[in-house]
């Protein structure tokens, strides 16, 4: 069949973009004015990274070894690729920093949490994951880096209209 | 216009569990729109979570973070009543700031 | 009211669908035309049963498209797919008057 | 002779007439009846899925998969129709240049009374919806009608449908043939194949609740009314009913018809109907 129009159109550009983001070089992403922040910093070379090792390297200038202490919760088949439920938790001791790496997402890094003293070492947040991959959780605890990886099934849904 | 930031901050015991839900559109800037123009990047970089004058939780955000993004975690020290103050700024450099109540 | 039946009733529209007349020598504008309006008249007749399938409005619209751009080989075929996909339409809209009625609950 | 066959004919097709009104199976036009096709409506679910609690078929596809309930309970805590809520809820407290509001032209309110749409209006013959009824009262007042697929809409039926929830649905049929021409309307469409893929609603939301088109899981048809509007993590944005029933159609490649066309509002009387007894529990969230 040939090109499709109106409704079903933009129903199916929404659904391709929402569902998978094409994979486009990375412009310079356009970044507002100085951060009010003092000294935690944006890290902006991270989130340009494409791969997660990288991503792990610029963040955190080391790399991380998995460890049956950190629990990561992320559904088997996400009910849609835009809005996925992902939550950690850990029971390592003095944890400063975790972060969510989304595998073959076109940028790995997705979020970095610090974690000041007194506050409990668990997030839970949504993410956008572009496809099928794998989701890594990495968490800084005195000084060393420790993961836990899952993966998760992405597709679109409906019958295709 | 109402705050972009709902949070609900419930204290039991020593432990004070925060939820919150940002209204934003967090366009990652690889989605196209109806006419194929890809629409530019535009999503929340940082959030921070600040009771009496000390951050307790600061997000750094890219853009897979979901559209009206949520995001829970909780923390010791706080007691019913306190407030905890939430502020974001994205990479346009628009901003907004709330207060909450601990329940 | 088995899943076959749905598979049987689809292929035999899928079927219905393979009309294909390939003109032997290149079509020319008096055959877009002719096809064109066929196709048209079987998709507003679709259309007036409140039946009118997507396909058939996209298929519509590539034979205007290629017709327009003096393709009348493109053209000609195109419009024989949409006049063929209007067709089932109707086929199916006139066949599910009293066909409803095998899968309702009693 | 002309007459005289005229006459013959005449009583011909009267008596055809008549035969046809009393033979047995001929469904009789009076309410008994959709009560009892109601039950077996409902009695189809509950024996297919037999550890399904009955209330929780409104809650769609989380009624039928045990992970994606889990994904569901989670979003829940926090559900991203909260905005829509609180836009519904502000709509509602904001009066029309006329200095009217929304409560002016609903019954207790509009707060608490979603389970009794659609209704069937005696005086148009017709039913009407609760999206309709809201474009009426707008107009009704000066206003413009809000497009029955945006966000406007669904924020309203969405606050409206949040102060019923919990309520049983509790639809009317009235001794009226016209209500039960729509009914019987409704119904019809809601089984007959349509588009290229030559589905009807049946063919997903009654032969297969349960299992997977690709990621998501199918809803039983059961109380699937009663959750809306919804709001889509696939839409990233809120549904209306009107909304859900055009890209249905588009998904199975039928043209959708125009919104609040005498087949949705029918196919959303008989739905909500076959529903009564089970709870409000929009808005919904959904995948």
């Amino acid at each position: 069949m040939s090109s499709t129009t109106g409704l079903l159109a933009t129903r199916r550009l929404i659904l391709q973009g929402a569902a998978s983001v094409a994979l486009i070089g990375l412009g310079n992403l356009p970044f507002g004015a100085a951060r009010a922040a003092a000294n935690d910093k944006y890290p902006e070379e991270a989130f340009k990274q494409k791969s997660e090792a990288d991503a792990i390297k610029a963040l955190y200038g080391k790399t991380a070894e998995p460890s049956d202490k950190i629990k990561l919760d992320a559904p088997e088949i996400a009910e849609n690729g835009g809005v996925v439920p992902i939550s950690v938790t850990t029971t390592l001791e003095k944890v400063t920093s975790i972060s969510f790496f989304v595998a073959e997402n076109p940028n790995a890094l997705a979020a970095s949490y610090k974690i000041p003293d007194g506050t409990v070492p668990s997030v839970a947040n949504r993410l956008k994951m572009a496809k099928t991959t794998n989701v890594v959780a990495i968490v800084e605890a005195d000084g060393k880096l420790f993961s836990a990886t899952k993966e998760v099934k992405v597709t679109v849904g409906g019958c295709g209209g | 216009m109402a705050s972009t930031i709902r949070v609900r901050a419930t204290a039991n015991g020593d432990i004070t569990e925060v939820q919150a839900l940002i209204q934003h559109p967090m366009d990652s800037g690889f989605v196209k729109d109806a006419k194929g123009e890809l629409i530019p990047a535009h999503f929340i970089q940082e959030l921070k979570f600040e009771y009496n004058g000390k951050d307790v939780f600061v997000a750094d955000w890219g853009p897979a973070v979901s559209k009206d993004p949520y995001v829970k975690f909780s923390f010791k020290g706080a007691k019913k009543g306190d407030d905890l103050k939430i502020s974001w700024t994205d990479n346009k450099g628009a901003s907004d700031t709330t207060t909450a109540k601990i329940s | 009211m088995s899943t076959t039946m749905i598979g049987m009733r689809s292929l035999a529209l899928v079927l219905l669908l393979a009309v294909a007349a390939a003109p032997a020598r290149a079509a020319t504008e008096a055959d877009y035309k002719v096809a064109y309006a066929a196709a048209e008249a079987a998709s507003k007749e679709a259309a007036d049963l409140r039946n009118q399938w997507t396909t058939t409005v996209s298929t519509l619209a590539a034979a205007k498209k290629a017709g327009d751009s003096g393709d009348f080989d493109r053209a000609v075929a195109a419009a024989k797919e949409a006049e063929a996909l209007a067709k089932a339409s109707i086929f199916q809209a006139t066949s599910e008057k009293d066909a409803w009625k095998a899968m309702e609950i009693r | 002779m002309e007459a005289r066959s005229a006459i013959w004919l005449g009583s011909a097709l009267a008596a055809l007439a008549a035969l046809a009104f009393t033979a047995p199976h001929v469904i009789a036009a009076d309410k008994i009846d959709t009560a009892t096709e109601a039950k077996a409506f409902q009695n189809f679910f509950f024996q297919k899925f037999p550890n399904v609690k009955h209330e929780d078929f409104v809650n769609g596809p989380y009624s039928m998969n045990e992970d994606m309930k889990r994904q569901w309970q989670e979003k829940e805590e926090f559900p991203p129709y909260e905005f829509a809520l609180d836009a519904g809820k502000e709509m509602f407290a904001t009066p029309f240049k006329n200095g009217k509001t929304y409560a002016d032209c609903f019954p207790n309110g509009g707060i608490g009374i979603r389970q009794n749409y659609p209704y069937f209006d005696e005086k148009e013959g017709k039913v009407v919806t609760l999206e309709l009824a809201l474009n009426r009262c707008r107009e009704a007042n000066g206003e413009a009608p809000y497009s029955y697929v945006k966000d406007e809409m669904a924020s309203l039926t969405a606050y409206m449908a949040f102060t019923s929830r919990g309520k049983l649905m509790d639809i009317k049929i009235p001794d009226d043939p016209r209500a039960l021409e729509a009914y019987e309307n409704g119904k019809r469409y809601f089984y007959t194949r349509r588009g290229q893929m030559n589905f009807s609603c049946a063919s997903c939301h009654v032969q297969s609740p349960g299992e997977r088109i690709r990621a998501e899981v199918l809803a039983p048809a059961l109380g699937i009314m009663n959750a809306l509007p919804i709001y889509r993590s696939e839409w990233s944005g809120m549904g209306t009913t009107t909304r859900r029933l055009m890209t249905c159609n588009s998904q199975t490649r039928a043209v959708p018809l125009e919104p609040q066309s005498d087949e949705y509002r029918d196919v959303e009387y008989f739905l909500s109907y076959v529903a009564n007894g089970l709870p409000i529990s929009g808005p919904g969230a959904r995948p």
